[in-house]
């Protein structure tokens, strides 16, 4: 294959169309109450790890969402399972409990 | 003559038991770490032996723990503990009597009256025993009947017996139970036929026999009636090993391996193991259990331990519990319900990689201070608590430096309770740094979560500290004026803090001491069920759990005080009565103090 | 898709086009992207329609490529356009026609600007003034040289040599009509049809026999985006943009593409070899890739213009399999061949896209 | 109040609960609508959020609170008319005139035309619809595809022709939040395999019971919530609908096929009722709708004191706020008639 001195950009896009939402309607299946989340971000401002660098609780459950467990997996590492996200979720969504879940995805290999 | 056909069924069902048991222990020890068995060499001739056996006859046979919790339920249990240990300890004194030999054959004992009666001839100096031991051998029999009775009695009415739950058996345990409940009707039967045709009985079965050949005809029934008893005896132990009456010896094994291994056996694969078989599914558990009283009694030790039998970690059962201790603390075999648990979890989520090692960058510090204070992430959502500990600091003028000031990262412990346990030591191993540094001689925490694994899991050449132990201390030395100016409340002891410990009656002293005179405190035993051990369920049972937790706490609509930031902020959204950290309290007692 | 409501949307988009007599603007760019497009657009203007077109040499570039990559600033744009309708005053002229879409932004934006703001017009009539001693007068009329001939799409398809019609089966070849971005995006009711449904090359595709293909990515752009492509390193942005398009068009299987912008028509041809050769993947049938044209380029086929006239040769992917469908004969053996007879020399030849009348 | 002549502008749930009172306190009431059924677009609805009632039985309802007194001209416009002193003079369409004492404007709203936002193709692209054309489907009890397939995606897109500055629309039409969560949980009934999304800018829902359905709508319905507003569409071979738009709360960009794309279009000023104010002298806000003389207190009133505005004439407003400013209309106009003849 030629190169001609640059790289094709990968697209951020989320494709829908391609996610494997499979593994959401498990989850719904599996663990109750997290669909209802509504993006407030009361975790990520609380949680003891956000401050000390990208991780974002709230961003991965939206990317759970989304299907893009790679990235799910990734983010989740870095979660210290503290539960104080528990506390101030006003959806009463067990944060912590899916963090956990989404520490194991990264065992899981996907097609 | 000291052999006939029916023995058969009971020597196999015997042999086979003692077979697969020993196997089991092999198995057990085999797998001991080698450090653990150092121990165990070092221990075997040693007091700690003495206490061992002093420990199984006490909880083994006369089931001290069960006595305490309720007569009954102790009565019956001792019954046939003691009864059957009895009657087969007297039964081979006995049995040497007849035959003079210092062996016979294990069943000879057993089916002694089969073998021996009336007819029988003993030399004459020994005349006088056989009535002695023919009464004692029926008193003991009536004994093991009598606590049947209250067995069948339970079956029915639990509550007389304390309990609000009983646990439900499976097939093999079906089986035994009722092998078990043969053995004894079907020995009274036996003995009292032989006794009718033969005579050489007691006072019962003498009794029941006369009574019973006057319309039965004794001669044709008695022998089938040893095949019977022999029969169930067999299958009673050939199913042993494989139910819940494993727990008699599994038990025994368990408070050996406890004297002699130490502390450190209680976290081994083998002793795991021989604990989940002592379970006596006495069911003793479940009443303690919230969960189970939310309506979950599936994660209750007793059904879970009742899975890990069957080899199976269900994730619900295992990681539904809020590792309260509540059930630990009852269990009169005494199983590391937590720590089983624990393992359980660490089956289940502690594989999983470490990837990611914990960011922190604690604070620079001026001078070495006092105290080095860690809130707990939980604190830093009770301003209030924080607050009064800051000023309860200065008042006493203790000089601190604040660990967590910015958040910080976590103790570890949740992780911990996750099964990560790899997971919790990269944290932990960041803190432990942090707190050395601080060349602090004491560390203060707010959070008995952190506290449970400084503690624990620290290994720290310092103090440490739970806010309340340290409040107390500071009062009692003088460097805190506090005026005894509470009114009645409810004191929530934290579960973590451990309500078994010195810590809960540190913090039930303090209490005591800012009450006024004639106040009264409650003491509250619940779970506030926000509990960071239970790390899945069903949100309705979650509520529930703390729903009940909440109402059984607020007792009389007092206020609550309690010394967790997670349980005030648990209790707080599940109760309209003020939830304070006791730390608040002493504050404004303190304040009072120096208005006054 | 329910026509009648495009129809619908296209008769709030109608804009004014001149008749007669264009000043005629030339691109900076595309004589050597497709040089033959601008003389096939003055030829069909005055041979095949009898218009008067001035071709004027003085004029220069807009400056709008510099524009977009931030090297010239407003009122330096501004001047130069002011000069370009100075020309076209001293020519007695009134009616603008560009020939780029870029230049046609351009020009659009800045009337609209000193309409809006008729002290920065003054300004620039006194810049232009004390730079060239020029003045000049705001065109009457401005429109893209596409408008022009998308106005006059019915005579050049009564005119038509060649319908975009498969000659052998019948049935209208499928087109894609690719819009520069600057034609309707940023001022929509100056383009035919507006910018969500843009009519002025699908009017013409419809005209002269084909069918239009509306696909999920057409309102993307080709991935020019000036910067993106300058800047080499940047490049990769501006092939992943054109593979979308590709990507999306691919299932409705056209037989070409026409634009009406000078850089699409040269990404969207350039890109496609690109990929073949970083990929592997070809977007058109056996190995072929989708034939892109100029809309110029695309009359001049209609109207029976000889294809290596036509600057065909100069696409890198090939057009051939266009021709064969329309029934257009060619000398494949003349397509390298230059003015005065000699061979102009064949480019390599790719490994995956095919071909013809390459060398070797 | 001894025979005094009221006119009522529009027979939608505003116009209705007019009509149902002031007979009661002696007026002689006319009732005029355009349309030949009573109960403006409450008529096209199937069911009513939050709590689901069929519509049919609200306007039954109000239809029945309606006194036989109430002379209703319905397929009947009014076009002309004049306020003096005392007295409203309407002339209708067939020529004939009303004179009355009083009038109480009740002309509703109109749909958003969704064609205006070009960029999602309705009218163009076959699978494109409005939540009133799903309301009808759901009245018909059959959701299909204009291919008539069962659709095994369906998207809402929120905000269309609200809160958009583009489309002239400053304001929030107030009830398309909860219509979408409501149409979307019925939609999971009919479908219960099918994915259903729901594309916002925000939920407002700001009703007793809404938010309930809401969270509803999320964990037992399994309605998926996507921030972000669907940017363009377009259509697929199959005719299925592709649509672009930010998942704002992970920053990406998004693509997603859909068998149905819904625009949940929101409310503008009825046109007869533009038509009207301005023969009347009525005032209009920036908004375009109907400006009563104050927005917290007096939002009935006019600079007449005997014309007064009721329902969603005055902006949006949902059928609890418009039956409720219906009776309180009329009780306004009821007062100042009272204070003009005493």
């Amino acid at each position: 294959m030629k190169s001609f001195g640059f790289q094709k950009i990968v697209d951020r896009q989320i494709d829908l169309d391609k996610a494997d939402l499979s593994l959401v309607q498990a989850l719904a299946r599996e663990l109750t109450g997290w669909q209802r989340c509504i993006g407030c971000g009361s975790c990520s401002a609380t949680c003891t790890a956000a401050g000390m660098g990208s991780f974002n609780p709230r961003k991965v459950q939206m990317l759970v969402r989304m299907g893009q467990w790679d990235q799910v997996a990734q983010e989740a590492v870095h979660c210290q399972l503290c539960g104080k996200c528990r506390l101030v979720c006003p959806r009463d969504v067990d944060t912590r409990q899916l963090m956990l879940e989404f520490k194991k995805l990264q065992t899981i290999s996907r097609p | 003559m000291t052999f006939d056909p029916f023995v058969l069924p009971f020597s196999i069902g015997l042999l086979y038991l003692m077979v697969v048991v020993a196997e089991r222990f092999r198995h057990w020890f085999v797998g001991l770490p080698p450090k653990v068995k150092r121990t165990i060499g070092k221990r075997v001739i040693s007091s700690h032996t003495l206490a061992a056996i002093w420990e199984i006859i006490r909880e083994g046979l006369f089931h001290r723990n069960l006595w305490r919790r309720n007569p009954l339920l102790g009565y019956m249990h001792m019954s046939f503990a003691l009864g059957w240990f009895l009657l087969i300890v007297l039964g081979n004194i006995e049995s040497r009597f007849y035959s003079q030999l210092h062996v016979n054959p294990p069943y000879y004992p057993i089916f002694l009256k089969f073998f021996v009666h009336d007819s029988h001839v003993l030399p004459f100096e020994l005349s006088t025993i056989p009535g002695f031991f023919r009464f004692t051998m029926d008193f003991l029999l009536l004994y093991v009947l009598s606590g049947l009775m209250l067995a069948w009695i339970k079956r029915t009415r639990s509550r007389w017996f304390g309990m609000i739950s009983t646990t439900r058996h499976n097939a093999a345990d079906r089986v035994a139970l009722t092998a078990l409940w043969l053995i004894f009707p079907l020995r009274l039967l036996a003995e009292s036929f032989t006794a009718g045709c033969f005579g050489g009985g007691g006072f019962l079965t003498n009794t029941l026999g006369a009574a019973l050949a006057s319309f039965l005809p004794e001669e044709h029934l008695y022998y089938p009636l040893w095949w019977a008893y022999s029969f169930a005896l067999g299958v009673f132990f050939m199913l042993l090993p494989y139910s819940r009456y494993m727990h008699i010896l599994a038990e025994m094994g368990c408070i050996m391996l406890k004297h002699w291994g130490g502390s450190e056996v209680l976290t081994t694969q083998s002793y795991y193991e021989c604990s989940m078989q002592a379970c006596s599914r006495c069911g003793v558990c479940l009443d303690q259990c919230q969960v189970a009283l939310a309506g979950n009694p599936g994660v209750s030790p007793v059904s879970f331990i009742r899975e890990l039998r069957a080899g199976r970690i269900p994730k619900e059962i295992a990681e539904g519990c809020l590792m309260c201790r509540r059930c630990q603390d009852v269990c009169p075999v005494g199983i590391g319900l937590i720590n089983l648990r624990q393992w359980a979890r660490e089956q289940l989520n502690g594989r999983i990689p470490v990837v990611a090692a914990p960011r922190y960058s604690p604070v620079e510090m001026k001078a070495i201070p006092d105290v080095v204070w860690f809130a707990g992430c939980m604190s830093h959502l009770s301003p209030g608590l924080i607050r009064s500990v800051q000023l309860l600091f200065k008042q006493a003028g203790v000089k601190y430096y604040w660990l967590d000031a910015d958040g910080s990262i976590c103790c570890g412990r949740p992780a911990q309770l996750t099964g990560r346990t790899a997971e919790a030591e990269a944290l932990i191993e960041v803190n432990r740094q942090a707190i050395l540094d601080s060349g602090a001689k004491l560390l203060v925490t707010n959070c008995p979560i952190c506290y449970r694994v400084f503690c624990d899991h620290y290994d720290l050449p310092i103090e440490v500290m739970h806010h309340s132990s340290y409040f107390l201390r500071l009062i009692d030395q003088g460097q805190l004026q506090v005026s005894r100016g509470l009114k009645a409340f409810n004191l929530h002891i934290p579960c973590e803090l451990d309500r078994t410990s010195v810590d809960a009656d540190r913090m039930k002293l303090l209490a005591s001491q800012l009450v006024e005179n004639s106040e009264v405190i409650s003491q509250s035993e619940w779970c506030c069920g926000g509990s960071l051990g239970r790390l899945s369920g069903q949100d309705e049972v979650t509520r529930k759990i703390s729903t009940d937790a909440a109402f059984n706490t607020a007792q009389s609509n007092l206020p609550v005080v309690t010394g967790c930031p997670l349980c005030k902020k648990t209790l707080q959204r599940y109760t309209k009565v003020p939830v304070s950290d006791i730390a608040e309290q002493i504050y404004l007692l303190s304040a009072a103090e120096k208005v006054n | 898709m329910i026509a009648e409501g495009k129809r619908h949307i296209w008769k709030d988009y109608q804009k004014e086009i001149a008749d007669n007599n264009y000043y005629y603007a030339r691109s900076c760019v595309r004589q050597n992207f497709f040089p033959a497009s601008e003389q096939t657009f003055l030829r069909v203007m005055k041979h095949e329609l009898g218009k008067e077109v001035f071709d004027d040499p003085l004029h220069t570039t807009c400056t709008g490529i510099a524009y977009h990559a931030d090297v010239v600033n407003l009122p330096t744009i501004m001047t130069v356009v002011a000069r370009q309708f100075a020309l076209m005053t001293r020519q007695g002229l009134s009616n603008f026609v560009p020939s780029c879409i870029t230049s046609f932004g351009i020009y659009t934006e800045i009337l609209e600007t000193w309409e809006h703001f008729p002290e920065t017009l003054e300004q620039t009539r006194d810049f232009l003034y004390k730079a060239t001693k020029r003045e000049f007068k705001i065109p009457d009329n401005l429109a893209h040289s596409s408008d022009v001939i998308f106005k006059f799409k019915e005579q050049i398809a009564a005119r038509a040599m060649f319908k975009l019609v498969n000659h052998i089966s019948g049935k209208p070849l499928r087109g894609v009509e690719h819009i520069g971005c600057h034609y309707a995006k940023m001022f929509p009711h100056k383009g035919v049809g507006g910018a969500e449904y843009p009519y002025v090359l699908a009017g013409m595709i419809e005209a002269w026999g084909g069918e239009v293909i509306d696909y999920p990515e057409r309102r993307h752009c080709c991935g020019f985006g000036f910067r993106q492509y300058v800047v080499q390193a940047n490049r990769g942005y501006s092939l992943a943009h054109s593979q979308k398009k590709f990507e999306s068009m691919e299932p409705y299987s056209p037989d070409f593409i026409v634009t009406n912008c000078p850089g699409c028509p040269f990404f969207l041809d350039r890109w496609q070899y690109v990929i073949s050769e970083t990929e592997g993947k070809t977007y058109g049938p056996d190995g072929h890739g989708i034939p892109v044209l100029t809309f110029e380029e695309l009359t001049g086929l209609v109207l029976g213009y000889d294809p290596w006239e036509l600057g065909l040769q100069a696409h890198q992917v090939a057009v051939e399999p266009l021709l064969d469908k329309m029934g257009i004969t060619y000398d494949l053996s003349r397509k390298f061949v230059g003015r005065d007879g000699n061979k102009l020399g064949t480019p390599d030849k790719p490994t995956h896209l095919k071909v013809y009348g390459y060398g070797r | 109040m001894d025979g005094k002549h009221i006119v009522i502008v529009g027979a939608g749930p505003a116009g209705l609960a007019a009509s149902s009172v002031l007979p009661r306190l002696g007026y002689r009431v006319t009732m005029i609508d355009r349309s030949n059924t009573l109960g403006g677009h409450l008529s096209k609805w199937y069911q009513l959020f939050p709590d689901r009632a069929a519509a049919t039985v609200l306007l039954e309802q109000l239809t029945d609170e309606v006194p036989d007194s109430v002379s209703t001209m319905l397929g009947r416009e009014v076009t002309g008319g004049s306020v003096s002193s005392g007295a409203v003079e309407l002339t209708l369409d067939h020529g004939e005139h009303l004179s009355a004492n009083g009038l109480i404007m009740a002309t509703g709203f109109d749909l958003f035309d969704a064609r205006r936002k070009e960029e999602y193709g309705y009218g163009i692209y076959d699978n494109v619809f409005t939540q009133a054309e799903i309301e009808e489907m759901f009245r018909q009890g059959q959701i299909e595809t204009r291919h008539h397939r069962k659709p095994r995606s369906i998207a809402f897109l929120h905000c269309v022709g609200s809160r958009d500055l583009k489309a002239g629309v400053a304001y929030c039409s107030k009830v398309c939040c909860v219509t979408g969560v409501k149409q979307a949980i019925e939609l999971r009934e009919l479908l219960p395999d099918a994915a259903i999304y729901n594309f916002y800018m925000d939920l407002r829902m700001f009703g007793r019971g809404f938010e309930e359905l809401y969270q509803q709508a999320q964990e037992r319905y399994n309605i998926r919530f996507v921030r972000g507003r669907i940017s363009e569409a377009a259509e697929s071979s199959d005719g299925s609908v592709i649509i672009k738009a930010e998942d704002t709360l992970t920053s990406r960009p998004l693509k997603l096929t859909v068998d149905m794309l819904v625009l949940l279009t929101g409310m503008q000023p009825a046109a007869g009722s533009l038509e009207l104010a301005a023969k009347l002298g009525l005032v209009l806000g920036d908004d375009s709708f109907l400006k009563p003389y104050g927005l917290t207190q007096q939002t009935f009133k006019t600079s007449y004191p005997h014309v007064v505005l009721a329902g969603s004439c005055t902006g949006p407003t949902t059928l609890t706020e418009a039956i409720l400013s219906g009776r309180s209309a009329a009780m306004a106009l009821h007062e100042s008639l009272f204070k003009l003849t005493n």
